[in-house]
């Protein structure tokens, strides 16, 4: 396969959810079964060509980066800067190709088990025209070579996520969390943008090579190796929001408000996945400093959001805050150097994740079945406190549940393990090359309660009793168009896939294909450097590997503890840590604390604003108005009683003499006719005397 | 180019007022006759205006030079001889575009068919309406094509009429206050301008040659003037050459504080049409009592004739000046920009929340106008047209749901996305394109406009891109209070959008898609002549103008 | 006194009487008979003038014509059967007064101011109707025109106001 | 008395040579009396009477002023020409007037027809 075939063909599969979006958007009411075919096989079409894209990649041009590029806008010859083009295009790289792969995969297989999921729904055929352009939307994030596409990519993906998150819009709550997104991730683009911009006025060009080659020439922002820092963590910026990164988590647990599937695609296995692939798209122009803010940042999330999602008790919120813990780890792991340990966490956490979420949906799905057959509205079908005891009755949802539990519990044999492992003694190297130990101990510590809050959460959810005897007899399995789904995430969760060695993924494709980049920044501002990152990471390796197998380990024996064989109450530990368990249940108060100073501070902001508008500065036009109008009173009654008074003596002296003439106006012609003569005759006189 | 002897501005610009004499020859009972007599003018408006846009010379620049400008007509207006104590008085008739004006051109002539299309449900003393309205379209038109400053204010002058009649006889309950404060705050500008434009009379000389054409006092110096008298002139493409500023008059020489006072006179004038903070506040007022059609115009077309002024008259004439207050006009935009998100946000009044995001909106324009380089430039003349059909869109929204729900309350709404289905996709598609979302065009200009300005003012720049988190949530926002969440019950029986409706939104909406996926056609329009003007505004005037001006 | 002074006395009293008649009669058709010979005394008058293709138009236009047309006039607006054809006046004191003034005025003025005029040696042509002929076809060509065209407004506007109404 | 009787001489030994003044005086009286009749009498047709008087009274003085002209021309008779013309228009359209009236108010007298007062 030539290059130009090759990227011909990822061209195809960039566009093919475009059209599929755009006959749905238009069309797709009046399609039958609604179009839910077209979309699906469109992305399943997607989906095999990025197959073969992949394979293709991998075996033909494994070193190479392709690239495909367009003149978008031509300024010409600019003043002082001489000519100046906008080219915009798509490479191809061996992250690329993978990446291609993942989001059509998760992609197709959310088609699917939406056709199950969705039957019915009131907008289906926009549901499934909005996951078409989402998928658009995130292969040109992949597939962008440049920083201009990539922003359009992130806005679009943003409003597919608004879109989406608002698909049951009747609800007040699903129109919030859209807005909340949306809005939340704008802040964090306004990093990003402001960030392009740097680069934008240093390099005059969005192309990523050409920013790298820049850099890489001693071309830096300003001239200044702290604007270099910057500008890389303005970018970062970005994925904080997209990723949900501490301090812009907040909008992704709201999120949850969309459709379950959507939650899967969307919101944990690819559109939050892009900040993290961003990071890994810019790793050559992040100094140390860059990276060692953008290890924290992880760390702290993912040690955040792993405690609040110990407290919560909605299914889809567990897995959210779940989901927000892992993105930090990857973070954590790209801030640390371990740039393949991240990107490979990227992978298999967007299978297992998604198949958390597709299983979610699936017992969310015939919770919801069951209590509508009850006839009971009251009842909350994500509460994991009304399940229980669903095993039975959901064999292959429970199933494949526990092996997705068993990988992001890093269980060996599992894909989590391999990445997992990766990740921890990634961060263990770090801490032992900077002496951050912060940073790895945060790993160890979430590793631990992630596998005791995954746990509680199938335990809660499929193994003791059901809490209501008579709700249990309605639950039923999904459909196989709900279950392939989940058996195939469940086969990409096992370690096979990835590396042969169940111990590590070194020999794995993965760890071939994709390899960290070389920094471009100047050496005395650079992270160690790759090689010596590995000779450090073959060190620890193996305590790396002992004790994230004893943390997941503990965890999952506390879990078990607590709430299967209930040798701990969990209820008394709340009550002993009352205050902790409302801090964690409250989500670190951090909504409060943005809905009091973020929200009602702009909206505050806004309401005075209004009100000085209205009164002070229209009140100043107003103000001019009056006094102007006050002038004019006076000189108008100046102009009524002294100039007009003139005006109306003389018109009264006319009306006077109008009366007095007016006894002449007879209205009888021959009278007038005596009048002129009469006229006449006194001019003549008249004239002769003078 | 012309037809039938005469040349295509011309047609352009005084179509309408033939079309006003047709209206006012119909009599008023025909209003089908009245309406599309002004579809007619103005779908041949439309039509001129496409032959412009095939037939315009992209690489010329235009700007200061004569040569640069395209589908010139220049003929002696007024020719006084002797004219009391300073001498001939010649005014010329002159039309010309460039690639800043041709962009200007195109908007009007789309808005205005859009706006006579919006217009056809106006039932009220329907010929006077069409009359006044074809006026104020020529009056738009001239302003867009006239390079004599005399000419150009003439034309100013003649939208303001129109304008206040349309306001204040067809608008809303205070419809009075609303025309009487635009009129009263435009003639303030008008006569701030009047003031600049005497000054620089006085201070401009050429040499006219007895056939009437103009020679700058440099082609005099060289010997060439054989029977040439001295005139003072109104002609702009002379104003720009400092060449012909006569030594010791007024608004002689460089960065004088009388050149800074005629650029500040200037500036208040085309500040309060843009609207610049603090010049905003008849903007609300006379958006809101407008009519929906001539809301359409005041936001799509008269806002533009501020920038436009700013970019044709004050900042090639007074590069100094503009250069001495760029970080002030930079200023006045971000400010612009935040303060009117802001305000927007706490509005519950549809109209008067998007007249609030038109200030921001306009706010990114002056900001990339301030850049003085061409990403910023480019940013700001797209961003003019952009805002043109993006805020048409809005417009045209409003008096969608206003004509049938006859009450403008954002809260009182809900739900009407499943209702109106093909209003929600037009509303979705113009509120995210003044939102930003790329691939529509607005994305593309503010984009362009922040760029350039963070090149020159970075701080101002960081500050003013606050505003597109402030957009995203009010826009948003105001989607949710209207579309989404629960259908209220006294809305059950509200209609869809009818195939008229659904026309103009679809053109506008098509246009919009369009650019932001390819904005090439637009820019290229223009690119040449905003290369021009940024290296004016970065080096000065040129030493010389081309001759034979 | 030479015959020419005799017939013009003649004829002036004539004129002047009949004038009388016309304006101080009671009855309409006297009135209007004595008309007759005013113009026929005016008619003379112009004889007395060598203008005697005025006289003849004179007797044509305004005896044939106009007199004829006002009897028409008389014998419409009357009933003349049954009522006499009397109309009164009015104002009569005062109009006389000022009447009394303006004939003396102009008397006076014309007498004061012309009366040493007498006919210059004659020498003109001494038939008029050719000369009249040809000026009204020369230099009077232009309200010769616009005299027959106010002739003929004249006849149809006065056959369009004379039109009895329908409908009333 | 002394001048109104060297007046009186005068005027006696001027009036039996007819001259200019002799026709201009009885113009003056036929116009006089075309005044008095359009100024008193209240039938119509009598006021149409009094202009035909006034008119005629008007051409003597044109003819006897063309006729005591120095170089006798005949500029006069062209103008009393006119004055027939337009009398005889004019007496055309009264009396259609005349009758319009007769019709609508039944009356020819022209006090009794006074919509223009008040």
């Amino acid at each position: 396969m030539a290059q130009d075939t090759l990227l011909t063909v990822a061209l195809a599969v960039l566009l093919l959810p475009l059209a599929a979006f755009t006959v749905m958007i238009f069309a797709g009411k009046r399609l039958p079964r609604q179009g839910d075919w077209l979309s699906t096989s469109a992305i399943a079409a997607a989906l095999i060509l990025a197959g073969t894209v992949l394979y293709g990649k991998l075996t033909l041009y494994h070193a190479d980066t392709l690239a495909l590029n367009f003149t978008w806008i031509d300024f010409h010859d600019v003043p002082g800067l001489g000519p100046l083009r906008i080219v915009l295009g798509i490479a191809l790289d061996n992250l690329t190709a993978i990446m291609l792969v993942v989001v059509t995969l998760i992609s197709t297989l959310v088609h699917l088990f939406s056709i199950g999921y969705m039957g019915g729904d009131i907008r289906y055929s926009r549901y499934f025209a909005y996951l078409g352009l989402f998928s658009f939307s995130m292969l040109v994030i992949v597939l962008a070579n440049n920083l201009f596409l990539l922003y359009v990519g992130w806005e679009l993906v943003g409003i597919c996520s608004y879109l989406l998150i608002g698909h049951w819009y009747e609800k007040k709550s699903a129109s919030n969390a859209a807005i909340k997104a949306f809005v939340v991730n704008r802040v964090g683009d306004f990093g990003f943008f402001v960030g392009i911009a740097i680069l934008f006025m240093t390099f005059h060009t969005f192309s990523l090579s050409e920013i790298f080659d820049g850099i890489r020439g001693g071309h830096l922002p300003f001239g200044s190796d702290w604007w270099l820092t910057v500008s890389g963590v303005l970018l970062f910026c970005g994925a904080v929001g997209k990723s949900a990164q501490f301090p812009l988590h907040v909008w992704l647990p709201d999120a949850m408000e969309g459709p379950t599937p959507v939650s899967a695609l969307i919101h944990a296995a690819t559109m939050v996945a892009a900040g993290v692939y961003l990071v890994a798209r810019l790793f050559p122009i992040m100094t140390a400093d860059a990276l060692l803010v953008i290890a924290y940042i992880g760390a702290i999330t993912a040690f955040i959001a792993a405690t609040i999602a110990i407290a919560q008790n909605d299914i889809k919120k567990v897995l959210a805050y779940s989901t927000i813990s892992q993105l930090g780890y990857m973070i954590m792991a790209l801030g640390a150097g371990a740039y393949t340990a991240g990107f490979f966490h990227l992978v298999t956490h967007a299978m297992f994740k998604a198949g958390l979420f597709l299983g979610s949906g699936s017992v969310i799905h015939a919770m919801h079945n069951a209590l509508h057959h009850a006839d009971d509205h009251e009842t909350d079908p994500q509460d994991i406190r009304n399940m229980g005891g669903l095993r039975a009755k959901m064999p292959v949802t429970f199933w494949t549940f526990v092996v997705f539990t068993l990988a992001i519990s890093g269980v060996p044999l599992t894909s989590g393990f391999l990445s997992k492992d990766e990740i921890l003694a990634g961060t263990l190297a770090f801490g032992s090359l900077t002496g951050h130990v912060i940073i790895p101990l945060t790993g160890f510590l979430v590793a631990g309660l992630t596998a005791f809050y995954m746990f509680r959460l199938v335990i809660l959810t499929f193994l003791g009793e059901h809490k209501d005897a008579n709700r249990i007899t309605h639950v039923h399995e999904s459909g196989l168009v709900m279950t392939l789904p989940l058996l195939v995430l469940a086969a990409l969760s096992v370690f096979i896939f990835y590396s042969v060695d169940p111990s590590g993924f070194t020999p794995g494709w993965i760890a071939r294909a994709v390899e960290r980049p070389e920094s471009t920044v100047p050496l005395r501002l650079a992270a160690p450097s790759a090689g010596v990152f590995e000779e450090v990471l073959g060190h620890v390796h193996l305590t790396a590997m002992l004790l994230s197998l004893s943390v997941a380990g503990l965890g999952m024996l506390a879990a078990f503890a607590t709430y299967y064989w209930k040798k701990i109450s969990a209820d008394a530990v709340a009550r002993a840590l009352a205050p902790v368990h409302a801090f964690l249940l409250n989500k670190w108060y951090f909504d409060e604390l943005y809905q009091a100073v973020v929200v009602n501070g702009v909206l505050g902001l806004a309401a005075l604003l209004r009100w000085v508008d209205t009164w002070i500065v229209d009140g100043a036009v107003n103000g001019a108005g009056r006094v102007t109008r006050g002038v004019a009173f006076v000189s108008g009654k100046f102009d009524t009683y002294v100039v007009d008074g003139l005006v109306n003596f003389s018109a009264y002296l006319s009306g006077f003499f109008g009366l007095v003439l007016r006894k002449f106006q007879t209205g009888r012609v021959q009278t007038y006719v005596l009048f002129a003569v009469l006229g006449v005759m006194v001019f003549y006189f008249i004239f002769r005397l003078v | 180019m012309e037809i039938a002897g005469i040349g295509i501005l011309s047609w352009i610009t005084f179509l309408p007022v033939v079309g006003m004499v047709v209206v006012l020859m119909l009599p008023k009972e025909k209003k089908d006759w009245l309406r599309w007599t002004a579809l007619v003018v103005a779908a041949l408006q439309v039509v001129l205006g496409a032959f412009l846009f095939m037939r315009f010379d992209r690489s010329l620049a235009g700007i200061n030079t004569e040569s640069g400008m395209q589908f010139l007509e220049k003929f002696s207006w007024i020719d006084v001889r002797s004219v009391s104590w300073f001498g001939r008085l010649h005014i010329e008739y002159f039309l010309g575009i460039d690639g800043i004006s041709v962009v200007m051109v195109l908007l009007t002539a789309l808005i205005s068919f859009i706006a006579v299309i919006s217009s056809w449900n106006i039932e009220k003393s329907l010929k006077g309406y069409f009359a006044l309205f074809l006026l104020l379209d020529t009056g738009m038109m001239g302003v867009f094509v006239s390079l004599d400053f005399f000419l150009f204010y003439v034309f100013w002058e003649v939208m303001l009429l129109p304008m206040y009649f349309l306001i204040g006889v067809w608008g809303g309950p205070r419809r009075e206050y609303a025309a009487i404060k635009f009129f009263l705050y435009t003639l303030l500008g008008s006569v701030l301008m009047l003031l600049a434009m005497i000054a620089l009379y006085f201070s401009v000389n050429v040499y006219i040659d007895p056939a009437g054409g103009l020679h700058s006092l440099a082609e005099a110096a060289r010997g060439m003037g054989q029977g040439w008298e001295k005139i003072y002139t109104f002609n702009m493409l002379a104003m720009m050459d400092p060449g012909n500023f006569v030594p010791g008059s007024l608004l002689a020489g460089v960065d004088t504080s009388m050149r800074y006072l005629a650029y500040g006179a200037l500036f208040i004038a085309f500040a309060i049409k843009v609207p610049i903070f603090p010049f905003h506040t008849w903007l609300p007022d006379a958006h809101v009592e407008a009519p929906t059609p001539i809301s359409v115009i005041l936001a799509g077309v008269l806002l533009k004739m501020g920038t436009y002024g700013l970019l044709r008259i004050s900042f090639p004439i007074f590069p100094d000046a503009m250069r001495h207050f760029a970080w002030e006009l930079a200023l006045l935009g971000v400010i612009s920009m935040v303060y009117g998100a802001l305000v927007a946000m706490a509005q519950t009044d549809f109209k008067k929340l998007i007249a609030y995001s038109s200030v921001s909106h306009m706010g990114i324009v002056v900001l990339g106008m301030s850049s003085m380089n061409t990403q910023g430039l480019t940013g700001a003349v797209f961003q003019m047209f952009n805002h043109g059909t993006i805020t048409a869109m809005l417009f045209l929204i409003v008096g969608v749901i206003y004509d049938r729900a006859h009450t403008r309350g954002l809260n009182e709404f809900g739900g009407l996305m499943n209702q109106m289905p093909r209003y929600a996709g037009a509303m979705t598609v113009a509120f995210f394109a003044a939102l930003g979302l790329p691939g529509l065009s607005g994305f593309i200009s503010e984009m362009f406009s922040l760029l350039g300005a963070f090149q020159t003012f970075q701080t101002l720049t960081i500050i003013g891109a606050v505003t597109i988190v402030l957009t995203a949530g009010y826009m948003l926002w105001v989607l949710q209070r209207v579309f989404l969440g629960p259908l209220p019950e006294k809305w059950k029986d509200l209609t869809d959008m009818n195939g008229r409706e659904t026309f103009m939104l679809a053109t506008l909406g098509i246009i919009v898609i369009f650019f932001g996926i390819y904005p090439a056609p637009i820019l290229n329009l223009m690119n040449s002549s905003l290369n021009t003007l940024a290296a004016l505004l970065q080096h000065g005037a040129p030493a010389a103008m081309t001759s034979g001006m | 006194m030479q015959l020419f002074d005799v017939v013009f006395y003649v004829f002036a009293l004539i004129t002047i009487l009949s004038g009388c008649v016309v304006v101080f009669s009671k009855n309409i058709i006297y009135a209007a008979f004595s008309l007759l010979f005013t113009f026929f005394g005016v008619a003379a008058l112009y004889v007395l003038l060598h203008a005697d293709f005025l006289a003849v138009t004179q007797i044509l236009i305004y005896v044939g014509g106009i007199l004829v047309l006002l009897l028409f006039g008389v014998m419409l607006t009357n009933n003349v059967i049954s009522v006499e054809m009397k109309t009164g006046t009015i104002q009569a004191i005062p109009a006389l007064i000022i009447v009394a003034i303006v004939a003396g005025t102009l008397a006076g003025l014309s007498y004061s101011t012309w009366k040493g005029v007498a006919v210059p040696a004659p020498g003109g042509p001494q038939t008029t109707t050719g000369t009249l002929g040809q000026m009204l076809m020369t230099s009077y060509v232009i309200p010769f025109e616009i005299a027959s065209v106010v002739l003929l407004v004249a006849l149809i506007g006065a056959a369009m106001t004379a039109r009895r109404h329908r409908n009333s | 008395m002394g001048s109104l009787g060297s007046f009186w001489n005068e005027f006696s030994a001027w009036l039996p040579h007819v001259q200019l003044a002799h026709f201009l005086i009885v113009s003056a009286i036929l116009f006089a009396l075309g005044i008095y009749a359009i100024a008193t009498r209240r039938n119509a047709i009598m006021v149409l009477m009094g202009v035909e008087l006034v008119l005629n009274a008007a051409n003597i003085n044109f003819i006897a002023f063309s006729r005591y002209s120095t170089d006798m021309n005949f500029d006069g008779q062209v103008a009393a020409i006119f004055v027939i013309i337009l009398a005889a228009a004019e007496a055309a359209i009264g009396l259609a007037i005349v009758l319009n009236i007769y019709h609508r108010f039944q009356t020819v007298n022209v006090d009794e027809v006074s919509s223009l007062k008040e």
